[in-house]
């Protein structure tokens, strides 16, 4: 069973990287399909919260929002937004943050704000919703992205939620005791920062893929480990297990209509 | 005064041209309904607060019943772009749109801030991003006892905040149950409470002693709008109608398209019609 | 970590000499069996927090076990005087106790930063009390919007708090109902969480999906003490013993009277006894 | 029917001054009593609140804490003790204040935490509790204390709760915009804070009381109103209401023992 997207293998690796302890703040798309199918195989214990309130849900189905009905039902207690925020988030519960965005730059720095100049937007992103706190208060941040020399960039037109800033020890420096990301899943490779320089390092390819093709996706000189290593390709059960919550998942989005 | 009203009355008698409005509801019960309300009553100049604007702003921004939005997440949930809110901010249609951008955990500790009384709220936000930059609202005070710079932002004071619940008794008493969000705090910061019902019960007796209530005396007008959440949803009456978030994106990606579901389905429309759009007999 | 365990055990691992303490309930909920257990294991030089000290501190402080006293009303609720506190205070018996005194509002903020991660609480409170001028933290800030000058407290971080709930279950997930007081608070801000009883039970599941609930990942150790609130109570299981309390002020204000009746009714009882004193079968 | 204690005129005449609308902050002791004697005969809607976090409570007997199970029991909701003191109390949600203490001045202000020297005390109370926020956030505050000279007095050992501060405008100075205490109720009198000045000045007689006795059980020279009224008499419906009450509770805390 080699048969599998760039986008599967991206979501089967990064929910290797939750551990059945975690706590974990989980963000719509990509890091919910991941954390949920972290939960359906390796890691039944984890705690799985979204930003909504809802705190230990085991949602049937993948939410299209961060609030649909199903994450309240299925789990274990439902917060206000203010406590989910202030005594969750803030108050240091959250061992695994996930996120997301347009851009992000060599140190993990995240941009999902605007494209182009901020008063004057040639692309007006979302913006931040709790990422720029979830990247400060949770234990270890992961990061998923599909990879592109205009995501990856030298620079970032905004900086919407800290990496690790310059580099280096700027976290600790401003006074952060939380790691920041440790590892980022993209559809072609595993990078994770150094551990000194913080600069993303690819520390692991997907099977098939070349560092050329790597380095073409990358807007910043790639770097890659001395002891680069391939991803283990998706088992049998990821892919069924993924494949059979996303089927329940369009179905049951698709009845609501 | 009339607590108990029609959801025209309570928009007619307290939402004016250039207030602040707050219509919460974290992704659960939105009150699509009274926002269709405000845009049929031809509300101009508003300030919007919302932490996720959702297709409701979308559709008063595009309508052009806002000069300012504040927010803190701008999209369409799980799909993509707000289009209306974009063509807002990057083409200045229809009419130019000044926007205070904050954090989920900013804007949820100002409405906390608004309803605790506060001026302000501290947090430890904003590290490291460049929100503090564009946003003067974004401040910082210094903790006296350990020299910590926190983050600092204005409590939220709307004119009106207006939700929408699962039930009110005949006295006015509100109940909110499952994903309860921003309301209370919402309600609690307002100076006036507009608050759309699924149903009207003879008392609320019944409840957990926990669970979030709005004491009548904190509530301006209830208006029963069964549906009044769809395409959001209310919890033990009916579910997202995750489908129409989805195609609202092809709906709103063009301003024709858009303008022409705006006067089929809300301008043309009444707040009856709510039951039937969210699946129930009216 | 073996999350349910017996009471001495929890207290033993948790509860060290000179630990910061915060044994919360207000009114509702004292965990007066873990107060006792802690009072035979002879910790000594603790500090101890509480909004109302109430029976189960003027105990504790009466058999030494405290140096200072984080409190905000120290009555014996609707009865007068803590006699053992006040002995304490005017008299240094058995040993001199040190107090940090706040209003109500002031601590109840200075839990809520402490589970909220802030190094401290904002407040319009203390305005023209003196409190401020015999309490060294409370300090102030200035709203950096308005120019107000706030109260400023320092959040609370216990080492231990120790709460007594209706419910738990298995994996050590806890309920708490009725009037909950600043338990949830109290537990996130502490370093360690014990949690005393009523009951163990298979799961949670069928409770109100917004009742106040602490996740098993909140909690350091789970204590079964039935009856284990007594005199304080458990909403939906016994009732506040309000004749004890009454009797309370007799048996205290003397020192020999006091140090009999905890002879009789702590030093030689165990936590299974709470069971029969809160009038329930053992 | 005029026979009844100084005690049950100073509950009674307090009780009237509670409106149906009012929402009420309520002190344990002579405060619940007249708030539920209020509910229980003219003002039936009025929201009683106790700060354990119980709104809309109507107890069938008196509480001896502020938190009862009875209270919860018979509340509309029950709130955590920090959401009553920041969004209902602080929030400016109160109407009315109930407040009692050791000692007042002729300002209103009250002591609540100690007799003598504070580090050293003659006599350690109880301490503020809600009262210093009650004193500042509710929209008015009326005040219940037997008098004597020991308790009204020319000048306090510690300010716990704010009154009228100085006189005058110091509270508006202060940036207040609250009333403060509008009326203090004794077993002997009801006095009220001049216009201007503030200071507390006797507006009514209890029956059979002479200003000669006010005077005397007054710390500072007690000053009368010009249109000095006498206090209506407790009615025969009041004071079985009262006595109701008050029985029901001597048989409810009873019987717990």
């Amino acid at each position: 069973m080699t048969d599998y997207t760039a986008s599967e293998i991206m979501t089967v690796v990064a929910a290797r990287a939750l551990r059945d302890d975690d706590v974990c703040f989980v963000g719509i798309g990509a890091p919910s399909g991941a954390a949920n199918l972290a939960r359906l195989t390796h890691a039944p214990n984890v705690t799985l919260i979204y930003e909504s309130g809802t705190i230990g849900t085991r949602p049937n189905v993948l939410p299209l929002s961060i609030g649909d009905g199903e994450l309240c039902e299925t789990a274990r207690t439902t917060v206000s937004v203010p406590e989910m925020f202030r005594y969750w988030l803030q108050g240091g519960r959250i061992t695994l943050g996930f996120l997301g965005g347009a851009q992000i730059d060599r140190f993990g720095n995240l941009n999902t704000t605007v494209i182009g100049d901020y008063d004057r937007p040639k692309v007006r992103l979302p913006g931040g919703g709790g990422a720029p706190e979830i990247a400060t208060h949770c234990g270890r941040v992961l990061i998923i992205m599909a990879q592109s020399e205009r995501s990856f960039v030298e620079r970032l037109d905004f900086v919407t939620s800290l990496g690790h800033g310059e580099g280096g020890e700027h976290r600790r420096q401003m006074g952060l005791h939380t790691q920041g990301p440790t590892q980022v899943f993209t559809d072609l490779c595993v990078m994770e920062p150094d551990p000194e320089s913080r600069e993303l390092v690819v520390t692991a390819l997907h099977p098939g893929v070349t560092r050329e093709a790597v380095t073409e996706r990358t807007g910043w000189p790639a770097r890659f480990a001395e002891a680069l290593s391939e991803t283990p390709a998706p088992s049998a059960h990821e892919l069924a297990t993924l494949r059979d919550l996303q089927e329940r998942t369009r179905r049951a989005h698709g009845e609501a209509a | 005064m009339i607590r108990h009203t029609d959801l025209a009355s309570a928009i007619e008698a307290n939402v004016a041209d250039g207030d602040t409005l707050a219509l919460e509801g974290f992704t659960h019960l939105i009150p699509f309904a009274a926002g269709h309300e405000i845009i049929r009553q031809g509300r101009r100049r508003l300030t919007l607060i919302r932490m996720t604007p959702d297709l409701i702003y979308d559709q008063m921004i595009g309508m052009g019943c806002a000069d300012k939005l504040v927010f803190s997440w701008g999209g369409n949930p799980g799909v993509g772009s707000l289009h209306r809110f974009r063509d807002a901010v990057e083409n200045r249609w229809p009419t130019p749109l000044d926007v205070e951008e904050h954090s989920h955990a900013a804007l949820a500790n100002a409405y906390d801030a608004g309803a605790a009384g506060l001026p302000c709220a501290i947090l430890r936000g904003y590290l490291g991003s460049d929100l503090a930059k564009v946003n003067g609202n974004i401040r910082s005070v210094t903790c006296p006892f350990t020299g910590e710079v926190l983050s600092a932002v204005p409590a939220l004071r709307p004119d009106v905040a207006i939700v929408h619940a699962q039930r009110a008794d005949r006295e006015g008493n509100v109940l909110i149950e499952g994903i309860v969000g921003v309301q209370k705090e919402a309600v609690l910061a307002a100076k006036r409470a507009i608050v759309t019902v699924e149903e009207v019960v003879d008392d609320l007796t019944d409840v957990h002693p926990n669970a979030t209530f709005l004491p009548f005396w904190t509530v301006t007008a209830i208006a029963l709008v069964p549906g009044g959440a769809h395409p959001s949803y209310a919890h033990g009456y009916y579910s997202r109608d995750n489908a129409h978030y989805k195609a609202w994106d092809a709906i709103s990606r063009d301003r024709d398209s858009f303008l022409a579901w705006m006067k089929d389905n809300v301008l043309s429309k009444r707040p009856e019609d709510f039951a039937t759009q969210a699946g129930r007999a009216a």
